[in-house]
Protein backbone atom coordinates (compact mmCIF):
# COMPACT_ATOMS: atom_id res chain seq x y z
CA UNK A 1 0.00 0.00 0.00
CA UNK A 2 1.32 3.78 -0.92
CA UNK A 3 0.57 6.54 1.93
CA UNK A 4 1.64 10.02 1.28
CA UNK A 5 3.05 11.15 4.91
CA UNK A 6 3.02 14.35 6.47
CA UNK A 7 5.45 15.89 8.49
CA UNK A 8 4.77 18.99 10.55
CA UNK A 9 6.73 21.83 13.14
CA UNK A 10 8.92 19.73 14.65
CA UNK A 11 8.56 16.31 13.37
CA UNK A 12 8.84 17.66 10.06
CA UNK A 13 12.63 19.22 11.39
CA UNK A 14 13.70 16.08 12.99
CA UNK A 15 12.38 14.06 9.93
CA UNK A 16 13.91 16.22 7.62
CA UNK A 17 11.42 16.25 5.19
CA UNK A 18 8.22 17.89 4.95
CA UNK A 19 6.33 14.69 3.10
CA UNK A 20 7.38 11.81 1.41
CA UNK A 21 5.42 8.82 -0.48
CA UNK A 22 6.05 5.33 2.05
CA UNK A 23 4.95 1.76 0.85
CA UNK A 24 3.95 0.00 3.89
CA UNK A 25 2.17 -3.33 4.81
CA UNK A 26 1.51 -1.76 8.06
CA UNK A 27 -2.37 -2.03 8.98
CA UNK A 28 -2.35 0.54 11.34
CA UNK A 29 -0.80 3.64 12.63
CA UNK A 30 0.92 1.80 15.64
CA UNK A 31 1.93 -0.05 12.45
CA UNK A 32 3.11 2.48 10.35
CA UNK A 33 4.87 4.57 13.28
CA UNK A 34 6.72 1.07 13.80
CA UNK A 35 7.99 0.81 10.49
CA UNK A 36 9.09 4.56 10.32
CA UNK A 37 11.10 4.56 13.79
CA UNK A 38 12.87 0.96 12.14
CA UNK A 39 14.18 2.45 9.47
CA UNK A 40 16.71 5.32 10.43
CA UNK A 41 18.01 7.44 12.90
CA UNK A 42 16.02 10.14 12.26
CA UNK A 43 12.73 8.61 12.61
CA UNK A 44 13.47 6.78 15.38
CA UNK A 45 14.18 10.74 16.98
CA UNK A 46 11.29 11.70 15.70
CA UNK A 47 8.96 9.08 17.08
CA UNK A 48 10.85 8.34 20.02
CA UNK A 49 7.68 10.00 22.40
CA UNK A 50 4.37 9.07 20.74
CA UNK A 51 2.59 11.45 23.82
CA UNK A 52 3.84 14.23 21.78
CA UNK A 53 2.70 13.41 18.26
CA UNK A 54 -0.88 13.48 16.94
CA UNK A 55 -2.03 11.99 13.68
CA UNK A 56 -4.56 12.96 10.91
CA UNK A 57 -5.82 10.32 8.77
CA UNK A 58 -7.09 12.16 5.15
CA UNK A 59 -7.07 15.21 7.41
CA UNK A 60 -9.29 13.91 9.96
CA UNK A 61 -7.72 13.66 13.87
CA UNK A 62 -7.49 9.84 14.53
CA UNK A 63 -5.68 7.71 17.03
CA UNK A 64 -2.53 5.27 16.63
CA UNK A 65 -4.55 2.29 17.01
CA UNK A 66 -6.65 3.69 14.00
CA UNK A 67 -6.81 0.89 10.57
CA UNK A 68 -4.87 2.38 7.46
CA UNK A 69 -7.47 0.66 4.98
CA UNK A 70 -8.05 3.27 2.40
CA UNK A 71 -6.57 6.40 3.65
CA UNK A 72 -4.56 8.31 1.26
CA UNK A 73 -2.89 10.82 3.57
CA UNK A 74 -1.07 10.55 7.06
CA UNK A 75 0.26 13.31 8.57
CA UNK A 76 2.23 13.13 11.57
CA UNK A 77 2.27 16.67 14.32
CA UNK A 78 2.78 18.26 17.58
CA UNK A 79 0.09 19.10 19.70
CA UNK A 80 -1.26 21.95 18.07
CA UNK A 81 -0.57 25.53 18.86
CA UNK A 82 -3.24 27.72 17.24
CA UNK A 83 -5.18 31.02 17.96
CA UNK B 1 -20.12 32.27 7.61
CA UNK B 2 -16.69 33.14 6.48
CA UNK B 3 -13.68 31.55 7.26
CA UNK B 4 -10.13 32.69 5.76
CA UNK B 5 -6.45 31.26 6.25
CA UNK B 6 -4.13 33.27 4.63
CA UNK B 7 -0.73 34.83 5.36
CA UNK B 8 -1.27 38.05 4.66
CA UNK B 9 -1.91 41.00 7.42
CA UNK B 10 -5.98 41.70 8.12
CA UNK B 11 -6.88 45.17 9.80
CA UNK B 12 -8.85 43.83 12.54
CA UNK B 13 -10.90 47.18 13.00
CA UNK B 14 -11.88 47.00 9.65
CA UNK B 15 -12.96 43.32 9.88
CA UNK B 16 -14.96 43.58 13.30
CA UNK B 17 -16.74 46.31 11.94
CA UNK B 18 -18.09 44.89 8.90
CA UNK B 19 -19.00 41.96 10.40
CA UNK B 20 -20.85 43.93 12.92
CA UNK B 21 -22.81 46.19 10.22
CA UNK B 22 -23.59 43.11 8.64
CA UNK B 23 -25.05 40.87 11.51
CA UNK B 24 -28.75 42.17 10.40
CA UNK B 25 -30.81 41.19 13.55
CA UNK B 26 -28.00 40.20 15.54
CA UNK B 27 -28.24 41.81 19.27
CA UNK B 28 -24.25 40.97 20.32
CA UNK B 29 -21.71 40.74 18.46
CA UNK B 30 -18.34 39.79 19.96
CA UNK B 31 -15.19 39.34 18.50
CA UNK B 32 -11.72 38.15 20.00
CA UNK B 33 -8.04 39.15 18.31
CA UNK B 34 -5.10 37.50 19.28
CA UNK B 35 -1.94 38.74 18.74
CA UNK B 36 1.80 38.52 18.50
CA UNK B 37 2.88 39.36 22.10
CA UNK B 38 6.76 41.34 22.57
CA UNK B 39 7.91 38.08 24.88
CA UNK B 40 8.66 34.66 23.85
CA UNK B 41 6.05 32.23 25.62
CA UNK B 42 8.95 30.81 27.56
CA UNK B 43 8.39 26.93 26.35
CA UNK B 44 7.05 24.16 28.47
CA UNK B 45 6.86 25.94 31.27
CA UNK B 46 5.01 29.06 29.73
CA UNK B 47 6.90 31.61 32.02
CA UNK B 48 8.32 34.37 30.38
CA UNK B 49 10.65 34.00 27.85
CA UNK B 50 13.14 36.59 26.36
CA UNK B 51 12.37 39.28 24.13
CA UNK B 52 10.48 37.63 21.09
CA UNK B 53 11.86 38.95 17.22
CA UNK B 54 9.02 37.12 15.57
CA UNK B 55 6.81 34.23 15.43
CA UNK B 56 6.05 31.87 12.84
CA UNK B 57 2.77 29.96 12.38
CA UNK B 58 2.92 26.72 10.59
CA UNK B 59 -0.28 25.27 9.66
CA UNK B 60 -1.15 21.63 6.98
CA UNK B 61 -3.42 23.27 4.30
CA UNK B 62 -6.62 21.69 3.51
CA UNK B 63 -7.17 20.29 6.85
CA UNK B 64 -7.00 23.32 8.42
CA UNK B 65 -9.92 24.89 6.63
CA UNK B 66 -12.05 21.71 7.25
CA UNK B 67 -11.05 22.11 10.72
CA UNK B 68 -11.90 25.82 11.16
CA UNK B 69 -15.24 25.10 8.62
CA UNK B 70 -16.22 22.42 11.21
CA UNK B 71 -15.54 23.73 14.44
CA UNK B 72 -17.79 26.62 13.06
CA UNK B 73 -20.89 24.27 11.86
CA UNK B 74 -20.63 23.22 15.47
CA UNK B 75 -20.69 26.60 17.15
CA UNK B 76 -23.99 27.55 14.74
CA UNK B 77 -25.59 23.94 15.80
CA UNK B 78 -25.07 24.66 19.29
CA UNK B 79 -25.95 28.13 19.82
CA UNK B 80 -28.31 30.34 18.46
CA UNK B 81 -25.87 32.82 16.04
CA UNK B 82 -26.35 34.61 12.61
CA UNK B 83 -23.65 34.95 11.75
CA UNK B 84 -19.46 33.44 12.31
CA UNK B 85 -16.18 34.61 11.29
CA UNK B 86 -12.88 33.22 11.51
CA UNK B 87 -9.36 34.52 10.03
CA UNK B 88 -6.11 32.90 11.08
CA UNK B 89 -2.92 34.12 9.23
CA UNK B 90 0.38 31.60 8.92
CA UNK B 91 3.85 32.66 8.34
CA UNK B 92 6.23 35.13 9.22
CA UNK B 93 5.10 37.89 12.35
CA UNK B 94 6.24 40.15 14.28
CA UNK B 95 5.14 41.08 18.10
CA UNK B 96 1.56 43.67 17.75
CA UNK B 97 0.91 41.93 14.46
CA UNK B 98 -2.97 40.35 14.76
CA UNK B 99 -2.55 36.51 14.18
CA UNK B 100 -6.34 35.74 13.83
CA UNK B 101 -9.52 36.74 14.68
CA UNK B 102 -13.16 35.16 15.31
CA UNK B 103 -16.43 36.86 15.83
CA UNK B 104 -20.02 35.91 16.13
CA UNK B 105 -23.35 37.35 15.90
CA UNK B 106 -26.17 36.49 17.85
CA UNK B 107 -29.35 37.78 19.12
CA UNK B 108 -28.28 37.46 22.23
CA UNK B 109 -25.04 37.99 24.20
CA UNK B 110 -25.01 34.64 25.95
CA UNK B 111 -24.85 33.09 22.67
CA UNK B 112 -22.19 35.35 21.33
CA UNK B 113 -19.62 34.82 24.27
CA UNK B 114 -20.46 30.96 24.17
CA UNK B 115 -19.92 30.79 20.93
CA UNK B 116 -16.64 32.93 20.90
CA UNK B 117 -15.11 30.83 23.51
CA UNK B 118 -16.39 27.55 22.62
CA UNK B 119 -14.27 28.43 19.09
CA UNK B 120 -11.30 30.00 20.64
CA UNK B 121 -10.69 26.72 22.88
CA UNK B 122 -11.14 24.62 19.77
CA UNK B 123 -8.78 26.64 17.60
CA UNK B 124 -5.74 26.68 19.99
CA UNK B 125 -5.67 22.53 20.33
CA UNK B 126 -7.53 21.17 17.54
CA UNK B 127 -6.89 22.99 13.86
CA UNK B 128 -3.38 22.21 12.66
CA UNK B 129 -1.47 25.26 13.63
CA UNK B 130 1.94 25.29 15.00
CA UNK B 131 3.86 28.51 16.65
CA UNK B 132 7.69 28.71 16.01
CA UNK B 133 8.78 31.48 18.83
CA UNK B 134 11.98 33.38 17.02
CA UNK B 135 14.34 35.14 20.28
CA UNK B 136 17.50 36.53 19.84
CA UNK B 137 18.95 32.92 22.13
CA UNK B 138 17.41 31.20 19.26
CA UNK B 139 13.98 29.30 17.71
CA UNK B 140 11.51 27.30 19.70
CA UNK B 141 8.42 25.68 18.73
CA UNK B 142 5.81 26.88 21.25
CA UNK B 143 4.47 24.19 23.99
CA UNK B 144 1.32 23.07 23.68
CA UNK B 145 -0.32 24.17 27.52
CA UNK B 146 -2.07 20.97 29.54
CA UNK B 147 -4.71 24.78 30.77
CA UNK B 148 -5.45 24.49 26.78
CA UNK B 149 -6.24 20.96 26.36
CA UNK B 150 -8.25 21.18 29.67
CA UNK B 151 -10.43 24.28 28.38
CA UNK B 152 -12.51 21.66 25.95
CA UNK B 153 -13.71 19.84 28.66
CA UNK B 154 -16.26 22.56 29.24
CA UNK B 155 -18.06 22.00 26.41
CA UNK C 1 -9.06 52.74 30.93
CA UNK C 2 -11.02 54.99 28.35
CA UNK C 3 -15.35 55.15 29.24
CA UNK C 4 -17.00 57.56 26.85
CA UNK C 5 -20.91 58.31 28.01
CA UNK C 6 -22.36 60.00 24.60
CA UNK C 7 -24.97 60.80 22.77
CA UNK C 8 -23.07 60.93 19.36
CA UNK C 9 -22.55 57.51 17.31
CA UNK C 10 -19.77 55.89 17.54
CA UNK C 11 -17.71 53.94 14.67
CA UNK C 12 -17.34 50.33 16.62
CA UNK C 13 -14.80 49.01 13.67
CA UNK C 14 -12.54 51.75 14.11
CA UNK C 15 -12.90 51.85 18.15
CA UNK C 16 -12.03 48.07 18.37
CA UNK C 17 -9.09 48.37 16.12
CA UNK C 18 -7.41 51.48 17.70
CA UNK C 19 -7.69 49.35 21.22
CA UNK C 20 -6.36 46.26 19.91
CA UNK C 21 -3.54 48.39 18.28
CA UNK C 22 -2.75 50.09 21.79
CA UNK C 23 -3.00 47.47 23.62
CA UNK C 24 0.70 46.91 23.87
CA UNK C 25 1.85 43.78 25.23
CA UNK C 26 -1.76 41.97 25.30
CA UNK C 27 -2.02 38.47 23.76
CA UNK C 28 -5.68 38.70 23.58
CA UNK C 29 -8.50 41.41 22.77
CA UNK C 30 -12.03 40.97 23.55
CA UNK C 31 -14.71 43.27 22.18
CA UNK C 32 -18.61 43.35 22.46
CA UNK C 33 -20.74 45.35 20.70
CA UNK C 34 -24.68 45.80 21.14
CA UNK C 35 -26.69 46.30 18.39
CA UNK C 36 -30.06 47.71 17.91
CA UNK C 37 -32.18 44.72 16.88
CA UNK C 38 -34.95 45.38 14.60
CA UNK C 39 -37.35 43.90 16.97
CA UNK C 40 -39.38 45.06 19.75
CA UNK C 41 -38.26 43.30 22.65
CA UNK C 42 -42.15 42.06 23.48
CA UNK C 43 -42.13 43.32 27.16
CA UNK C 44 -42.00 41.59 30.06
CA UNK C 45 -42.69 38.02 28.65
CA UNK C 46 -38.62 39.40 25.95
CA UNK C 47 -40.33 37.63 23.54
CA UNK C 48 -40.32 38.61 19.68
CA UNK C 49 -42.45 42.01 19.05
CA UNK C 50 -43.14 44.17 16.83
CA UNK C 51 -41.19 46.29 14.69
CA UNK C 52 -38.67 48.43 15.69
CA UNK C 53 -39.12 51.86 14.91
CA UNK C 54 -36.42 53.29 16.99
CA UNK C 55 -34.77 52.97 20.36
CA UNK C 56 -34.31 56.01 23.12
CA UNK C 57 -31.96 55.12 26.00
CA UNK C 58 -32.50 57.64 29.23
CA UNK C 59 -29.41 57.71 31.78
CA UNK C 60 -28.07 59.14 34.65
CA UNK C 61 -25.69 62.17 33.73
CA UNK C 62 -22.83 61.79 36.72
CA UNK C 63 -23.83 58.44 37.83
CA UNK C 64 -23.28 56.93 35.01
CA UNK C 65 -19.88 57.22 34.44
CA UNK C 66 -19.52 56.79 38.25
CA UNK C 67 -20.85 53.41 37.92
CA UNK C 68 -18.54 52.55 34.87
CA UNK C 69 -15.57 53.65 36.35
CA UNK C 70 -16.24 51.74 39.21
CA UNK C 71 -17.01 48.12 37.33
CA UNK C 72 -14.01 48.89 35.09
CA UNK C 73 -11.97 49.33 38.54
CA UNK C 74 -13.52 45.84 39.78
CA UNK C 75 -12.78 44.26 36.42
CA UNK C 76 -9.08 45.63 36.64
CA UNK C 77 -8.50 44.26 40.48
CA UNK C 78 -9.75 40.89 39.29
CA UNK C 79 -8.28 40.22 36.30
CA UNK C 80 -4.86 40.88 34.68
CA UNK C 81 -6.00 43.05 32.19
CA UNK C 82 -3.99 45.82 29.84
CA UNK C 83 -6.73 48.09 29.17
CA UNK C 84 -10.67 48.49 29.38
CA UNK C 85 -13.07 50.13 27.10
CA UNK C 86 -16.14 51.13 27.36
CA UNK C 87 -18.32 53.47 24.85
CA UNK C 88 -22.37 53.59 25.68
CA UNK C 89 -24.73 56.00 23.87
CA UNK C 90 -27.80 57.84 25.02
CA UNK C 91 -30.60 59.62 23.56
CA UNK C 92 -32.41 58.13 20.25
CA UNK C 93 -30.91 55.23 17.31
CA UNK C 94 -32.68 53.62 14.89
CA UNK C 95 -32.41 49.29 14.25
CA UNK C 96 -28.41 48.42 13.13
CA UNK C 97 -26.98 51.23 15.12
CA UNK C 98 -24.23 50.43 17.53
CA UNK C 99 -25.33 51.54 21.06
CA UNK C 100 -22.85 50.40 23.64
CA UNK C 101 -19.36 48.51 23.28
CA UNK C 102 -16.96 47.12 25.75
CA UNK C 103 -13.42 46.09 24.88
CA UNK C 104 -10.75 44.51 27.01
CA UNK C 105 -7.00 43.61 26.71
CA UNK C 106 -4.94 40.91 28.67
CA UNK C 107 -1.83 38.88 28.03
CA UNK C 108 -4.45 35.71 28.34
CA UNK C 109 -7.56 35.07 26.42
CA UNK C 110 -9.59 33.70 29.49
CA UNK C 111 -8.87 37.18 31.44
CA UNK C 112 -9.74 39.06 28.97
CA UNK C 113 -13.23 36.82 27.85
CA UNK C 114 -14.08 37.10 31.79
CA UNK C 115 -13.21 40.32 32.50
CA UNK C 116 -15.49 41.62 29.35
CA UNK C 117 -18.83 39.29 30.25
CA UNK C 118 -18.30 40.57 33.88
CA UNK C 119 -18.42 44.07 32.62
CA UNK C 120 -21.60 43.40 30.09
CA UNK C 121 -23.46 41.60 33.02
CA UNK C 122 -22.82 44.20 35.43
CA UNK C 123 -23.46 47.06 32.74
CA UNK C 124 -26.90 45.32 31.74
CA UNK C 125 -28.46 45.80 35.22
CA UNK C 126 -25.95 47.86 37.42
CA UNK C 127 -25.21 51.11 35.34
CA UNK C 128 -28.01 53.52 35.29
CA UNK C 129 -29.53 53.44 31.35
CA UNK C 130 -33.11 52.48 30.45
CA UNK C 131 -34.18 51.18 26.91
CA UNK C 132 -37.59 52.78 25.80
CA UNK C 133 -38.50 50.62 22.44
CA UNK C 134 -41.09 52.90 19.91
CA UNK C 135 -42.91 50.84 17.39
CA UNK C 136 -46.40 51.55 15.27
CA UNK C 137 -48.28 50.66 18.11
CA UNK C 138 -46.57 53.02 20.60
CA UNK C 139 -43.46 53.51 22.81
CA UNK C 140 -42.57 50.94 25.76
CA UNK C 141 -40.05 50.82 28.46
CA UNK C 142 -38.19 47.43 28.05
CA UNK C 143 -38.53 45.54 31.32
CA UNK C 144 -35.24 43.93 33.24
CA UNK C 145 -35.38 40.22 32.55
CA UNK C 146 -34.78 38.19 35.75
CA UNK C 147 -31.93 36.38 33.65
CA UNK C 148 -29.77 39.42 33.35
CA UNK C 149 -30.39 39.72 37.27
CA UNK C 150 -29.69 36.01 37.82
CA UNK C 151 -26.19 36.14 35.52
CA UNK C 152 -25.14 38.54 38.34
CA UNK C 153 -24.32 35.63 40.69
CA UNK C 154 -21.79 33.76 39.09
CA UNK C 155 -19.36 36.59 39.74
CA UNK D 1 -33.67 68.76 55.33
CA UNK D 2 -34.01 69.78 51.69
CA UNK D 3 -32.93 67.10 49.04
CA UNK D 4 -32.92 66.82 45.43
CA UNK D 5 -35.22 64.50 43.97
CA UNK D 6 -34.47 62.90 40.33
CA UNK D 7 -36.83 60.24 38.56
CA UNK D 8 -35.94 58.75 35.44
CA UNK D 9 -37.65 56.40 32.73
CA UNK D 10 -41.41 55.63 33.96
CA UNK D 11 -40.94 56.67 37.08
CA UNK D 12 -40.38 60.40 35.95
CA UNK D 13 -43.13 59.89 33.49
CA UNK D 14 -46.04 59.12 36.42
CA UNK D 15 -44.60 61.48 38.69
CA UNK D 16 -44.51 64.15 35.48
CA UNK D 17 -40.96 65.92 36.13
CA UNK D 18 -37.50 64.95 36.45
CA UNK D 19 -36.45 66.57 39.05
CA UNK D 20 -37.88 68.88 42.54
CA UNK D 21 -36.49 69.69 45.78
CA UNK D 22 -38.37 68.25 48.71
CA UNK D 23 -38.57 69.77 52.03
CA UNK D 24 -38.84 66.57 54.59
CA UNK D 25 -38.40 64.84 57.67
CA UNK D 26 -37.88 61.34 56.81
CA UNK D 27 -34.83 59.53 58.19
CA UNK D 28 -34.89 56.97 55.51
CA UNK D 29 -35.59 55.92 51.87
CA UNK D 30 -38.45 54.10 52.72
CA UNK D 31 -40.15 57.08 54.77
CA UNK D 32 -38.87 59.34 52.03
CA UNK D 33 -40.95 57.18 49.92
CA UNK D 34 -43.97 57.39 51.87
CA UNK D 35 -44.44 61.40 52.54
CA UNK D 36 -44.18 61.20 48.77
CA UNK D 37 -46.94 58.85 48.40
CA UNK D 38 -49.03 60.92 50.71
CA UNK D 39 -48.73 63.66 48.49
CA UNK D 40 -50.91 63.11 45.22
CA UNK D 41 -52.36 60.46 43.10
CA UNK D 42 -49.24 60.45 40.49
CA UNK D 43 -46.43 60.06 43.56
CA UNK D 44 -48.86 56.84 44.83
CA UNK D 45 -49.12 55.52 40.73
CA UNK D 46 -45.22 55.59 41.09
CA UNK D 47 -44.59 54.14 44.09
CA UNK D 48 -46.99 51.65 44.28
CA UNK D 49 -45.06 48.54 43.31
CA UNK D 50 -41.69 49.16 45.30
CA UNK D 51 -40.30 45.86 43.57
CA UNK D 52 -39.94 47.63 40.48
CA UNK D 53 -38.53 50.84 41.81
CA UNK D 54 -34.56 51.05 42.59
CA UNK D 55 -32.82 53.89 44.58
CA UNK D 56 -29.69 55.82 44.71
CA UNK D 57 -27.88 58.07 47.41
CA UNK D 58 -25.82 60.66 45.96
CA UNK D 59 -25.65 58.52 42.81
CA UNK D 60 -24.97 55.11 44.71
CA UNK D 61 -27.01 52.45 45.14
CA UNK D 62 -29.06 51.50 47.82
CA UNK D 63 -31.84 50.18 49.51
CA UNK D 64 -34.96 51.28 51.19
CA UNK D 65 -33.74 51.36 54.80
CA UNK D 66 -30.69 53.60 54.05
CA UNK D 67 -30.31 55.91 56.18
CA UNK D 68 -30.90 59.89 54.54
CA UNK D 69 -28.54 61.52 56.77
CA UNK D 70 -26.30 63.69 55.02
CA UNK D 71 -27.52 63.02 51.79
CA UNK D 72 -27.74 65.45 49.39
CA UNK D 73 -29.39 63.53 46.11
CA UNK D 74 -32.15 60.95 46.16
CA UNK D 75 -33.20 58.96 42.54
CA UNK D 76 -35.85 56.49 42.01
CA UNK D 77 -35.94 54.59 39.00
CA UNK D 78 -36.33 51.53 37.34
CA UNK D 79 -34.52 48.23 37.45
CA UNK D 80 -31.96 49.37 35.15
CA UNK D 81 -31.60 48.16 31.63
CA UNK D 82 -28.36 49.06 29.73
CA UNK D 83 -26.16 47.35 27.69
Amino acid sequence: MKLTVLYFAWLRERVGLPRETVETGATTVAGLVEELRAREERYALAFSDLKSVRVALDQELADFDAPLDGVREVAFFPPMTGG
Amino acid sequence: MDIRVQAEAFDYGAEAGAFAAAATGAGAVVSFAGIVRDRASGGAGGGAGGRLARMEIEHYPGMTEKALAAMAGTARDRWSLNDVLIIHRHGPMVPGEVIMMVATAAPHRGDAFAAAEFLMDYLKSRAPFWKKEVTAEGADWVAAKDADEDALARW
